[in-house]
């Protein structure tokens, strides 16, 4: 009896669950779909909606690194290629490359972490795809720039001041070793 | 004389193959459809990553954790970070702990989630899978705005994690776990209940108690054979002391216990049981600094100490030796995959082409995990 | 017999080339080929978020039914062999994207010893996409930088430089 | 049982076979002779006191000047761990295998022949697992140097960037 | 004229086809040539205004017969020996055979008056073949499922007893 | 189609002596042209595009968008990359038989396009015993399909054919099995006449006719999806285990054709299905004008077939695919039983009521209606449960 | 009759032309570049260990066999079934349900044989 | 019918089909392929029948006749095969004269 009773219940069961998976797929006939239609049909550009830790494509802004080459040294890569010389007399430094091999970058933010300025950063920009490698080299260094040098009170040149705002901006974002944020207690 | 003379196939599933995940290659000696049996051969993602380990530091090893099992980078990420902890004796803050614990739970979600979907998809249902895949995004989306990134998370660091909640982030992520809940249901509803699903799910790839733990499988995959075992509950590490939750076991309801069906229930009970953890760190979660103080120059003392973290896929190993230099002097990871692959050969036998693909999905492996 | 190549640059030949590339480029099926945490976000590519099937793009398992192989992931020398047969498998006309630093240039796996540095080692690439991973919509656009490229191929027409073929052991 | 009580009795049982109990704040360990691996794993296995049932984690180790295999041993049954260690000499290391006794050994073992070199007596596959089988050495070996090429593939990547001449010198 | 036409057609299909599947070393190459055979018969058999008796043709053979001669073929041959698979022996006896037994009775044919009837309506004939089979052919009906059932009987005690082992 | 040729001789198109022969063979090759190329041909092609939206949508995706308005070109774009495909016949396969099998799988999607009623008049040849050509012509895929796998030499195909033969052909029994409830009530074969032993009300429909109807119309959709190789019977294009089946190593065209048969096929099962059960173009009589009339029941009979299509792709959407044992089991135990026991009990019960009965159409309408509302409420159920997606980002 | 066969005919011819004429079409437009290793059979990236050309499972030959007794009996009963209305109206009844009872009795005791036999299960059993 | 084709013309299809089966019987060593050969004949057998339906009276009996060589057919191939299988699976061949040697 019981090779019976399980035959028709096979059959109840195969058509019952089979009955509401089909409910299942039929509500997703009115249902909007989730997809984002990048790139030419969304409201507003990707890059836009992506937040502020996102680790896309790195940036240096010049007019605030250091050249203090901790974010170099901290690659485990070796895909950031700087050079910074410091002229023994004035004890200034000049930064006449800094190249950055996007196609080898891991975008593991370690670079951005000991920078003391926030120069070094991720940007939510993560296009860039090309035809060939030599293109994905990020050449930061026109010419060879003196590097900013920190001051002990607050910025007070007004082309640097954002920029330096929006760098601590970026730092801000990592925890600090001890410390407490404010935003922490939420 | 009498015995059926059909020739033997030797077929080669993998190392491109879609049902592979990735690339693992089996050598299948079939006969018609069925097998008798299934050679695993790995290594075709070994990227020398304990090598490496050897020559990069302490802290720039860390986003190479994230590539030892990328679907749960947070697992391997806290393994590592575990490890050096313990190995220099660090403490890390109380809020650091929660958020990792907050990170990774999330993480099993949306590793279940890929398992779970795949799963479907190598029966044949390429709808749930992208049900699971639309969940994943929203919990990437999550992640992503927590951490930076969507895969390779590199969030942890040695006595902490790198980043805070960001504010309002809380919110956000107890609404997604009201959200998560009735849409889990439709899920069952969709894939886990029907019929057809079960046919081809139970009395496939069963493994005893036994065999489970001679072979060393672990986590779900264990459990899924009856063995109530999670190191979350019997080993508390970080903060999962303070947390209520059940640890899902296989009852062999569908069909025999511990076979295929299972151990796609154990993670399905899992979501549930992860999604419960979250909602208590969340709510829980003190306030206080995330990160200890540790140098940049790490140099734990020479000694060397083994780590286990429960991972999306089970109990994980860390072995770390340390000279006491700024270099691990070797590093080695114990991972779920590596044993549930080889355990493959002995449970193929017997069985169909097409279960083949089951069990490989059913045990979850991933190929880094593997291959390393 | 093929015409290709063949034709004077008339306006009618020019525009049946844009009409054909515009098909080409609109149906480029891609074999599934994903190698390590790259296929993840491949996988997400197909998905529902950034559903690149709506640029006609479907995931294909044989080798002789795709026009696109995108490496996504790290290619380890063991692969790199399997990679190589897979890439001669595919009919003509195919193209390449490399997704991923790994499959780029070897990436943070310079450091390996099994790992091949570069896909374009092996087979010529068309298009490399950074990241790593890329998120989707960085595929996406890799993808939509392809059909760029597409697009500016000459199918009947004389051509002017030949597709590259790289040639391997 | 604690794990150091678990040696005291390996030593009251095997005596001189237990050749060092080391005892630590994590991971106390003891060191056995090689040659006795099989008959104390099998103590360990079957003693109903200890009764070990799973092998979880098998690591060889190169120290430079010796190799070491270590097993990472738990029992399920009695929810308690210990760890064993071996040490090999460095030329031609070889120690009988567990497989019998725990089959996780068997890749686990397999994996250390392949990576560290460590030769398993009485394995019953003892074949390389990782690497390709045309594979040259044991690359977790500290002296271990990377070919430069592997099927004409070549291993090494120059960087794109040169890197400025410096001034300073 | 077109009936013509098309009876040559068919006739140069299934004797070519034939010839195939007599001539070919290659059994496979064989097998699947008797799906021409069969096809142009079944053709045939339409322009004798037999539809229905057409229609089980292709149902039993084209769909039957054919595909488990190709998996008989598949399963007992070292396929991989195509050539060898399908020796010719006697030829000359039976080219000689053949073509006696076929030019007497062409010679037959050619030379006996055969009454030709007014030709039958080109009529659906399923209704009628129903008919008989219900009424004057009953008995062979039922014999028939008795015959197929026997067959299947027969086969699956033949093949299971080795397929079980 | 004798009409046709009737009025195009007395029309005089052709010339006042031109031979019937003549004339006939025209028409039938131009008429026959015209349903392919017009009909079945573009048919298939858009199905597949159809197909991917409705998959997509079951997936919360958009699906092909961006050729043509909506992306209704896709499958123009995917023809014409397969014609500029490189055409690759391996080196181990055998060459003729490799390249005769897409031959034999075109003619099997060809062939029933004869007897599809489009509409009382619109019709190429009502064969008397069309219901039977339709199902004997089919069975042509298994030799393809077989060919196919066999002739690539690579063992995915393989597994592949011979899993595709054996479960086709197997699926032919319960599926021809099911054809006779439906015969044994009208008494005849022919497309036409089944349709006109209908009516255009739901009630009067064979689906509803009785019980046994309504089982043997559920078990011929599914025998059909399987003989269509349709989710969840794909076993012999299985992705995930088989790569592609037999069709692995096809590429470009001939690859395309085996797509385009299995697409074109969906609307051969969604014909065969409505006209058996649903009263194919059945339309009410509400126009003496022939041709209005020959328009609607068009349209009502492209309705009831694309519905039909939906369905299947919506449970391909749905279901997951079934092991090969299982298949035959649930051939062998399940609908072949199942479909025996029909059609006795379809024998009986017209034994009873030879010419119908006037109350079972209409009890069996009102179950189906009763299983639609339930059906809908389960529906409303799942949207209620989980109406709004999350969305964290602010734009998306 | 014979123009509604014709039909068929026509498509046929007209099947196989298009396929036909798009190879053609794909001569002339596709590039064709053939070369030793894209003509080695698809394995998944590796290189195929043996040839496909093997002997296959006899599972699929039993099915064939039972298949193709229901596919003449199915064959059998489609006259029958095309008479029995008529026969029914014209007050035969019992001989025609008679008829076809029996008939089908006896096929559906052939596939009670097969079933009871457990010649419907597949053969998991690995010769050894 | 239109003059041309005639009953005489089926039966010299039927009977060049018939030649080709009966060499095909004949000649094969092959089992399989003997099968086939009798399959041919069998058909050849049918067009005869039809034919002589066709030409000779308007009655259903040749038909009838068909359809019961088809069933015979399809039986005979049905055990026919069965056999050449369990003969396989007994002597490695289907050889036909092979197994007559293997069977001493
Ligand atoms: S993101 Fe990581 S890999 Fe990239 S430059 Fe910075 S440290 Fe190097
Ligand atoms: S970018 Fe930052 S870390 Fe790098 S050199 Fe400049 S200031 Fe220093
Ligand atoms: S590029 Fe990064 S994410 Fe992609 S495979 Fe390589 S390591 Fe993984």
């Amino acid at each position: 009896m019981t090779a019976i009773g399980s035959y028709f219940r096979n059959i109840k069961d195969a058509v019952t669950t089979i009955f509401e998976g089909m409910a299942v797929t039929a509500s997703h006939f009115v249902r909007r779909p989730y997809t984002v239609q990048y790139p030419d049909r969304t409201p507003m550009r990707v890059q836009d909606t992506l937040p502020i830790r996102y680790r896309g494509i790195l940036e240096v802004d010049l007019e605030i690194c250091t050249g203090c080459l901790a974010c170099e040294r901290a690659c485990p890569i070796d895909c950031i290629v700087m050079v910074a010389e410091k002229d023994p007399a004035t004890r200034a430094i000049t930064i006449s490359q800094f190249d950055i091999d996007i196609a080898k970058c891991m975008f593991c933010g370690l670079c951005s972490e000991p920078c003391p300025t926030g120069s070094i950063h991720h940007t939510t920009e993560f296009e860039g795809a090309d035809f060939s490698l030599e293109s994905l080299i990020k050449r930061f260094v026109k010419e060879p720039i003196p590097a900013y040098k920190a001051k002990k009170g607050p910025e007070t040149d007004p082309r640097i001041a954002p920029i330096l705002d929006r760098g601590m901006h970026f730092l801000d974002e990592w925890a600090q070793p001890g410390g407490e944020k404010s935003g922490s207690t939420t | 004389m009498n015995t059926l003379h059909t020739e033997e196939m030797t077929l080669n599933m993998g190392p491109q193959h879609p049902s592979t995940h990735g690339v693992l290659r089996f050598v299948v000696r079939a006969d018609g459809e069925i097998m008798r049996e299934a050679v695993p051969d790995v290594g075709y993602l070994h990227r020398s990553i304990e090598k490496i380990a050897e020559k990069v530091g302490y802290h720039g090893f860390m986003p190479y954790t994230d590539r030892v099992d990328y679907v749960c980078a947070m697992f391997t990420n806290q393994g590592w970070a575990s490890a050096c902890e313990k190995l220099a004796g660090i403490e890390v803050p109380k809020r650091g702990e929660y958020c990792r614990v907050i990170a990774a739970e999330f993480n099993r979600l949306a590793s279940h989630l890929l398992s779970v979907g795949t799963m479907a998809m190598d029966i044949g249902a390429m709808t749930p899978f992208t049900h699971a895949l639309r969940e994943r995004e929203m919990i990437n989306d999550l992640i992503e705005e927590l951490c930076g990134a969507r895969l390779t998370f590199n969030y942890m660091r040695i006595g902490g994690v790198a980043f805070d909640l960001p504010p309002g982030w809380r919110e956000k992520a107890l609404a997604y776990l009201d959200h998560f809940e009735p849409i889990f249901d439709e899920y069952n509803a969709l894939i886990s209940y029907n019929k057809i699903y079960i046919e081809r799910l139970a009395n496939v790839g069963v493994i005893s108690a036994a065999d489970a733990i001679n072979y060393n499988l672990v986590g779900p995959n264990l459990r899924a054979c009856g063995i109530k075992w999670d190191i979350r509950k019997d080993v508390p590490y970080s903060v999962y002391r303070d947390f209520d939750f059940d640890v899902p076991v296989g009852e062999g309801r569908w069909g025999k216990l511990g076979d295929a069906m299972d151990r796609y229930m154990v993670r399905i009970r899992e979501l549930a049981e992860s999604a419960r953890i979250l909602r208590q760190a969340l709510t829980r979660i003190p306030s206080g600094p995330v990160l200890a103080k540790v140098p940049r120059n790490f140099k734990p003392p020479a000694g060397e100490c083994q780590v286990r973290i429960e991972s999306a896929r089970g109990d994980m190993g860390w072995y770390v030796v340390s000279d006491g230099t700024a270099y691990p002097w070797r590093v080695h990871v114990r991972t779920g995959s590596f044993a549930a692959m080889g355990i493959m050969q002995k449970l193929s036998r017997g069985l169909m082409i097409a279960d083949l693909v089951t069990i490989i999905a059913s045990l979850d492996v991933i190929a880094p995990e593997i291959d390393r | 017999m093929s015409l290709l190549n063949t034709l004077p640059d008339y306006v009618l030949t020019t525009k049946t080339d844009e009409l054909l590339n515009w098909m080409r480029k609109s149906s480029l099926w891609y074999m599934l080929f994903g190698l390590a945490c790259c296929a993840i976000e491949l996988m997400h590519t197909g998905g529902p978020r950034a559903d690149i099937e709506r640029f006609g793009a479907t995931p294909r398992a044989s080798a002789r039914q795709s026009d696109l192989m995108i490496v996504a992931g790290t290619l380890t020398l063991k692969m790199a062999l399997r990679t190589r047969l897979l890439y001669d498998q595919m009919p003509d006309p195919k193209y390449v994207i490399s997704m991923g630093s790994c499959a780029s240039c070897g990436g943070l796996f310079q450091l390996a010893y099994s790992v091949c540095d570069g896909v374009d080692k092996i087979l010529p690439v068309d298009v490399y996409v950074p990241g790593c991973p890329p998120r989707p919509e960085a595929l996406t656009e890799g993808l939509l930088k392809l059909q760029e490229k597409i697009m500016s191929e000459r199918w009947l027409t004389h051509q002017n430089g030949s597709r590259e073929q790289v040639t391997v052991a | 049982m604690e794990a150091l009580a678990i040696y005291q009795r390996l030593k009251d049982q095997f005596g001189d076979q237990i050749l060092e109990i080391v005892d630590r704040k994590t991971d106390p360990y003891c060191v056995i002779a090689p040659d006795a691996v099989v008959e104390v794993a099998r103590f360990m296995r079957d003693d109903p006191e200890i009764a070990m049932d799973c092998l979880s984690n098998q690591s060889g180790v190169d120290y430079k000047d010796r190799m070491e295999v270590v097993y990472h041993l738990f029992s399920y049954a009695k929810r308690h761990g210990a760890v064993l260690k071996v040490k090999l000499p460095r030329e031609n290391p070889a120690v009988e295998t567990v497989e019998k006794l725990w089959s996780s050994a068997n890749w686990m073992e397999r994996e250390i022949f392949d990576l560290i070199g460590v030769n398993f007596t009485g394995h019953s596959d003892l074949r390389r697992i990782l690497l390709p089988e045309d594979w040259v050495g044991h690359p977790l070996r500290k002296d271990f140097v990377e070919p430069l090429e592997y099927h004409g593939i070549s291993t090494v990547r120059e960087s794109p960037i040169i890197r400025l001449e410096s001034k300073r010198k | 004229m077109l009936q013509a036409i098309v009876f040559y057609a068919l006739s140069v299909l299934t004797i070519g086809s034939a010839c195939i599947v007599a001539f070919s070393r290659n059994i496979v190459y064989s097998t699947f040539a008797l799906l021409g055979a069969f096809m142009g018969v079944v053709g045939i058999y339409v322009l004798l205004a037999a539809d229905f008796v057409a229609m089980v043709q292709l149902l039993v053979y084209v769909g039957g017969i054919l595909v488990l001669t190709i998996f008989a073929v598949m399963l007992t041959q070292g396929i991989g020996d195509v050539a060898i698979s399908n020796r010719a022996v006697g030829l000359v006896p039976a080219v000689v055979t053949a073509v006696i037994a076929t030019g007497v009775m062409i010679y037959a044919v050619l030379h006996t008056h055969w009454h030709v009837a007014a030709t039958a309506p080109i009529a659906p004939t399923t209704y009628g073949i129903g008919n008989a089979l219900l009424g004057r052919f009953m008995l062979p009906f039922e014999v028939a499922s008795l015959v197929l059932l026997s067959a299947l009987v027969g086969a699956v005690v033949i093949s299971r007893h080795e397929a079980r082992e | 189609m004798q009409t046709l040729v009737q009025y195009l001789i007395s029309s005089g198109i052709f010339g006042r002596h031109a031979p019937y022969e003549l004339v006939a063979a025209i028409t039938v090759i131009v008429m026959s042209a015209a349903v392919f190329l017009g009909v079945a041909f573009p048919f298939a092609g858009m199905v597949s595009w159809v197909e991917r939206r409705v998959w997509a949508r079951i997936q919360s995706r958009v699906g092909p968008n961006r050729v043509g308005p909506n992306g209704f070109l896709q499958w123009l774009a995917d023809g014409v990359k397969h014609v500029c495909k490189e055409d690759i016949v391996p080196d181990e396969a055998d060459p003729t038989l490799f390249k005769l099998a897409p031959y034999l799988v075109v003619l099997a999607f060809v062939l029933p396009w004869a007897v599809m009623p489009f509409s009382s008049s619109l019709i190429l040849a009502d064969l008397n015993v069309g219901i039977l050509y339709m199902t004997a012509v089919t069975a042509l895929t298994v030799v393809g399909v077989l060919m196919a796998g066999w002739s690539s030499n690579d063992k995915w195909s393989l597994i592949g054919g011979i899993r595709s033969a054996a479960q086709i052909v197997s699926y032919e029994i319960p599926a021809g099995l099911s054809i006779f409830p439906v015969v044994l009530m009208t008494g005849t074969l022919s497309m036409q006449g089944i349709i006109r032993a209908q009516g255009w009300a739901p009630q009067h429909w064979f689906l509803f006719a009785n019980p046994f109807t309504m089982i043997a119309a559920i078990i011929l959709f599914i025998s059909a999806l399987a003989e269509g190789n349709r989710t969840p019977f794909d076993l012999p294009e299985a992705e995930s285990e088989l790569v592609a089946g037999f069709a692995t190593e096809y590429s470009g065209m001939r690859y395309l054709f085996f797509f385009m048969a299995e697409w074109g096929n969906l609307f051969i099962i969604g014909a065969i299905i409505t006209t058996l059960f649903l009263g194919g173009w059945q339309f009410p009589h509400v126009t003496r004008n022939v041709v209005v009339m020959n328009v609607l029941q068009l349209i009502t009979f492209n309705v009831k077939v694309l519905f039909l299509v939906f369905v299947s792709m919506w449970i391909r959407g749905t279901l997951p695919r079934v092991r090969i044992d299982q298949l035959m089991s649930l051939c062998w135990k399940y609908f072949v039983p199942i479909s025996f026991l029909d059609m006795v009990g379809t024998a009986i019960w017209v034994a009873i009521w030879p010419n119908g009965n006037e109350w079972s159409g209409y009890v069996m309408f009102a179950a189906g209606i009763v299983v639609g509302v339930i059906f809908v409420q389960r529906v409303i159920y799942y949207l209620r449960r989980s109406r709004m997606e999350l969305y964290f980002r602010p734009t998306i | 009759m014979y123009l509604h066969f014709g039909v068929t005919l026509a498509l046929t011819v007209i099947g196989i032309g298009f396929v036909a004429l798009m190879f053609g079409l794909q001569k002339l437009l596709a590039p064709n570049n053939p070369y030793p290793r894209k003509l080695i059979p698809y394995e998944c990236g590796e290189p195929p260990t043996g040839r496909a050309w093997i002997n296959f499972n006899v599972r699929f030959y039993l099915i064939a066999l039972i298949f193709v007794v229901f596919e003449v009996e199915v064959a059998f009963v489609y006259p029958i079934a095309v008479v029995y209305l008529d026969w029914v109206r014209h007050g035969a009844r019992l001989a025609a349900l008679s008829e076809i009872l029996v008939f089908l009795f006896i096929l559906f005791i052939g596939l009670v044989y097969v079933w009871v036999k457990h010649d419907l299960e597949w053969i998991k059993k690995i010769p050894e | 019918m239109s003059g041309a084709i005639g009953l005489d013309h089926f039966l010299i299809l039927s009977l060049i089909v018939f030649a080709l089966g009966m060499f095909c019987v004949l000649t094969r060593r092959n089992a399989i392929g003997i099968l086939m050969g009798v399959e041919l004949i069998l058909n050849s057998a049918n067009i005869n029948y039809l034919a002589f339906a066709f030409y000779g009276g308007g009655r259903y009996d040749g038909q009838i006749f068909a359809i019961f060589v088809i069933m015979l057919a399809a039986a005979e191939a049905v055990i026919g095969l069965a056999v050449v299988l369990a003969i396989y699976q007994n002597f490695r061949t289907i050889d036909v004269g092979a197994t007559e040697s293997l069977r001493g």
